[in-house]
């Protein structure tokens, strides 16, 4: 077994439910003999033929339509879009059709499909190729979203998106397609859809995020360390339905939390979290909840992109700022 | 300068308005026993569509869209269809859903606000009634890329309204039919109104059939007021999309008499007189005319007919009315295939909002 | 001068901004001589004529687009969208470009536009007309969001978003386009873009909403009145830029704070209200964070509608719960 | 059955590849200072794109899309617009930018991760690239409905790719600038590739000029590596849009001979074979074969062209390498015409992280 970057896994995951399942099929922009932009259905063609890895016409509106029909069919489409910014065109699909098939059917009609792009900043990418859109997906009743953060968790997460008979968006930070290895057996072990992973004890202050942010958040947790404040770090994964759980047990010990996120501030995913512990979770907050997220403008061109991304230095300052309460 | 392609469109009509033939038939006009299927279907169709205008001016039942003036079409349809192909309907096709075994109480229950009319009991694989115009399209090109990946000698059928025609998310279902061959039919109900935008406001296209050019296969238009001529078409056109994998667009001619829905007046923008033209080349009394000088149809068979339908309408209205409703936690049961652990808190909130009100919903 | 309905103050305001400025035209389907499905347009092309109060095709993104194009040439299109559940095509358009055209020209072209749009439930109408998509439109950078609450606010908010010289979404909830009459001067004076407004005082607990929510809020305020506590209104019909030092000052004052609305739950426009609360408001704080929503799930048709809409007692009895916190 | 409706889409093409003539030549292509305008604006178009591709191989750019072997398209399209017309480009279009007075800082700056490259100094109006595939064409309908509703004889040219026929957005404001007969002139630069995806797998349709059928306007074909062929269609288009509110499609065949972009590699997914193959039709040779068989063109000329070309390119290299960055707070100092009240806390938290980088962005 060789380790395996997050961009293999996926792909991984992907034959590895295509074997499995006949009625699997993944459709999608150069999805075929390119293999997608960045490689994910590499090799599938070749493994299970033109009538299983589909090139799609350029049509983003189409793609969730199509899957949708399919879904109904009983088929279990993986629908690659291409790049973040061009996902947009599918809401309409989402949220009117995909998330509510089985409930204006009272069963009758479902849509077992994934949604699948490249999602978020980091890789000095063209205009509208840096963009972080979860909220949207994460908003609309009747879908998931999953958003992995290392290749293990992409496997088993995208394993359980394929399995799972109702929609999932699945967003990948293609910000880490490429920027670790981790060893992925190929086991066909999913993941649970609604579980946060707690990956980094410390009861100092709760640092939460997921995708690329991630790796940023861990960073924040070694400086913090090296001064000696313990944080605790966890991946929402599956932002929607999001495990409250998990967060709230985690700030009730420390009493402190910061969410980071690359998407737009306002009305982003971190006001959610947020809000939860404005709720249940009220009485446990030792110091205000901070958001470390993008701002709210346009995701900047490369020159400017490093002061729009939350990085780890700006994480561990909104959690050095928290330490000063008790 | 060299010309490097070019097309046509057809148009085909059998009944002229008064009844009488301007072609040969097709081979099924032969059989009285399919003509007065199809002359029975209409007429249930709108003795319903009355029936479901009247519950709404009373408020028994939610806006409601009329398909008067258009059974043909709708009707044509669901005659030439096979059970097992798919109807992806927009929302007024009524006429094709009851040929295809969709019950009318199922039909008042969708209107009247209660999701369980859309679980029909009968074609279990159809599409429920589509209200986003146009999006439905995507979703027979999904049915129908399925069937074909299957090798299922199925068809999809895809309903839309002239307005839909100017949709993208329509022009992109049509490519993608074209470019896999799909076997999917596209049918628009030119019925020359959407809301109040007229038909020459909607599009430059001289017809709507030619839309498919773009798409790369063919177009063609019917009269939509000719419901053996629609049957006629819709048969062809489902044997070339099931045996040759060849998708087609088939435009109706026909003419909305009604207003848009009962939320609409359509007094607003358009001419009485041009209605009360219209009127005369109406579907129904056309094909009676037919019947009638063949001496396939009579007096009595009318008013049988007609009273046989009311039983049947009012029934099903009887029927919708005394339904019992669902509990409020029905809004959240069918969301997902099973209910995730972080909505149940949503759920408890839900079911005690439905004890508040003492018990279940309308 | 007659007392108007909202529907009728809004057109009152399209017509002043029409005389006003040559450059206001109306566009979208049936707005011509149907006068929109509402009667929102009532009249305009009669008086302006066709060239100033355009049918469009059914084509939700090309209105959307268009209305891009027009700005960029210093057109001020007022874009009506029938119905919030076909706004969704527009979405693409509204984050790619109108939100971003000033930002990525360095202001060169711009976009002075409004997208209109009824919105909400408790009409009772058919599947896909009664959704609550103000989420989608205030996480979108460079754009603002608007939502009326009276017919005198709505007067005010629409002249002040056709006038502004950026890219406005006006929601405009559709069950109160008649529900009420209000004076309504036709004195040209436009309300700021990004203030709350307090509706009511009252220092035991505050309750924040708009649209169509805030009749309920009002409703249970007079509910709580009746039982000694006295709420503070906030109206906070500028969403999005959020005016936070309005609420923050109130909530200082009462401790305690419910937030309503029709959208669904998750990470719905409410999180960000409460994020701000255990943000900077967090030591104001004497009780968890209310959200009175709808819920994870699609709009239910007519006959749950009534289980699904927050109502005056369940926003009354968040308040109690409240009140149970010193 | 009754033939309703008949279209036809023609092909233009003067220029054979080895430059000698098929047909009669328009009138400007007897004018030597044109035709050389059209060869040099060609030659530096090729010039700056092998520049910026050698930029970002060095990592000195970022992702580029070349316009190698299409130079005839975009310059043909610059060349036959007037400067008051708008062009509303994709993303492949530097020629016809160049032309119109876009300067090569201005290109490179832009694909450099610099929003001032989208400040245009010259054609103020022109809309900036757009990298949304499709999403340009309304845009492009909505300049032209202004030009129509104030009157102005000016046109919008919305330039695509083949891909781009197949979004909805593009049919949606076809189909719109066919209703209101608007002053646009599209044209689809169809270089029979989408990155990995063939002409063939994105449509069904004949050729990409018929999908104008759909809109009710006229579409025609024109010999995109005959850079004569381009600007003669080109220019009769824009005079039927600007004096006749007569929308058209034109449809340039030529062929993609570099990668999609600098982050493709289409080895993978076509026959070098083919490349080469095509290579052979590729328009710059093709305008200089026969700029020399008429004796406009010397070895010298050439010479002296390829050395301004490169000199040209080279200085806006240069240039835009020495360029200084924006403040981190230009990010947000351009979102709304005035920042709102609201945003200060966000602006001051920029500003501090530019501060913290050591003042200016890269
Ligand atoms: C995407 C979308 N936009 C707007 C509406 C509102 N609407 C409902 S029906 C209709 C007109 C439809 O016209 P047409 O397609 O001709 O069908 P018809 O109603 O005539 O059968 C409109 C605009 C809608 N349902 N969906
Ligand atoms: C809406 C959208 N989807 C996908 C992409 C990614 N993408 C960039 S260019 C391209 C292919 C475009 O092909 P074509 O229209 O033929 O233009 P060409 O690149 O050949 O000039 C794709 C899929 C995009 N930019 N926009
Ligand atoms: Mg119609
Ligand atoms: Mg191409």
């Amino acid at each position: 077994m060789t380790a395996l970057t997050m961009v293999e896994a996926i792909r991984d995951a992907m034959a590895r439910a295509m074997e499995e399942d006949p009625d699997v099929v993944v459709l999608g922009e150069d999805v075929g003999h390119d293999g997608g932009v960045f490689r994910a259905t590499e090799g599938l063609v070749e493994r299970f033929g033109e009538e299983r890895v589909i090139d799609t016409p350029l049509s983003e509106a189409l793609l969730a339509g199509l899957a949708v029909g399919l879904g109904a069919q009983r088929m279990r489409p993986v629908v690659e879009f291409q790049f973040d910014g061009f996902l947009y065109p599918a809401i309409d699909q989402l949220v009117n059709h995909a998330g509510r098939l089985r409930n204006r059917t009272r069963g009758r009609l479902s849509c077992p499909i994934v949604i699948r792009a490249p999602y978020g900043g980091g890789i000095r990418a063209p205009e509208h190729h840096s963009e972080s859109p979860e909220t949207f997906y994460a908003h609309m009743p009747g879908i998931r979203t999953v958003i992995p953060s290392t290749p293990r968790r992409a496997y088993g997460l995208m394993l359980a998106a394929i399995r799972d008979p109702d929609p999932v968006v699945f967003l990948e930070p293609k910000r880490l397609y490429r920027a670790v290895r981790e060893e992925v057996p190929d086991d066909g072990e999913a993941l649970p859809l609604d579980q946060c992973f707690k990956v980094r004890d410390g009861t100092d202050v709760t640092l939460v995020g997921w995708g690329a942010s991630l790796a940023r958040i861990l960073e924040a947790a070694d400086l913090l360390a090296g001064e000696g404040i313990e944080a605790g770090v966890i991946d929402v994964a599956t932002l929607k339905p999001l495990d409250a759980g998990t967060i709230l047990d985690a700030v009730r010990r420390s009493g402190r939390c910061v969410i980071a996120h690359e998407a737009p501030r306002s009305y982003g995913p971190a006001a959610e979290i947020a809000a939860l512990l404005a709720g249940e979770g009220l009485f446990s907050l030792l110091a205000p909840v901070e958001r470390v997220t993008g701002f709210d403008v346009p995701v900047p061109l490369p020159r400017l992109e490093d002061h729009y991304l939350p990085d780890a230095e700006r994480i561990a300052a909104a959690a050095r700022r928290l330490m000063g309460y008790r | 300068m060299q010309q490097v392609a070019s097309f046509a469109v057809e148009r085909t009509a059998y009944l002229n308005a008064d009844g009488t033939c301007a072609e040969r038939l097709p081979a099924f006009a032969g059989d009285r026993d399919e003509l007065v299927r199809l002359y029975r279907s209409m007429v249930l169709t709108r003795t319903f569509d009355a029936k479901a205008v009247a519950l709404q001016r009373t408020g028994r039942l939610g806006t409601f869209a009329s398909s008067l003036g258009q059974e043909a079409v709708t009707v044509g349809i669901g005659a030439a269809m096979r059970p097992e192909d798919v109807l992806v309907p927009s929302f007024r096709e009524q006429g094709a859903q009851i040929l295809r075994g969709v019950t009318l109480e199922e039909i008042f229950a969708y209107w009247g606000g209660d999701e369980r009319g859309s679980d029909f009991a009968g074609p279990r694989e159809d599409f429920p009634i589509c209200v986003p115009v146009g999006t439905q399209a995507a979703h027979a090109a999904g049915v129908a890329l399925a069937f074909r990946l299957r090798r299922e000698p199925r068809v999809a059928v895809c309903v839309m309204g002239d307005g839909a025609t100017s949709k993208g998310d329509v022009y992109e279902a049509m490519n993608a039919a074209g470019v896999w061959r799909l076997p999917l039919v596209f049918v628009v109900n030119n019925n020359e109104w959407a809301i109040s935008v007229p038909r020459s406001k909607q599009t430059a296209a001289k017809t709507l059939a030619q839309k498919a050019i773009a798409a790369g296969f063919e177009g063609e238009q019917v009269d939509g007021n000719d419901v053996i001529a629609v049957r006629a078409v819709m048969e062809r056109a489902l044997a070339m999309a099931r045996d040759e994998r060849q998708p087609r667009l088939i435009e109706a001619l026909t003419y909305r008499l009604s207003d848009h829905t009962t939320a609409d007046d359509a007094r607003r923008y358009r001419d009485d007189k041009e209605v009360s033209e219209r009127w005369k080349a109406e579907p129904v009394g056309r094909l009676r005319g037919f019947l009638v000088a063949r001496d396939w149809w009579s007096k009595g068979d009318e008013e049988k007919l007609l009273a046989d339908c009311a039983r049947e309408v009012d029934a099903a209205a009887e029927a919708y009315l005394a339904r019992t409703g669902q509990p409020a936690t029905a809004m959240i049961d069918h969301v997902f295939a099973e209910l995730p652990a972080a909505m149940e808190g949503q759920r408890a909130a839900i079911a005690a909002l439905g004890a508040r009100a003492g018990g279940e919903g309308r």
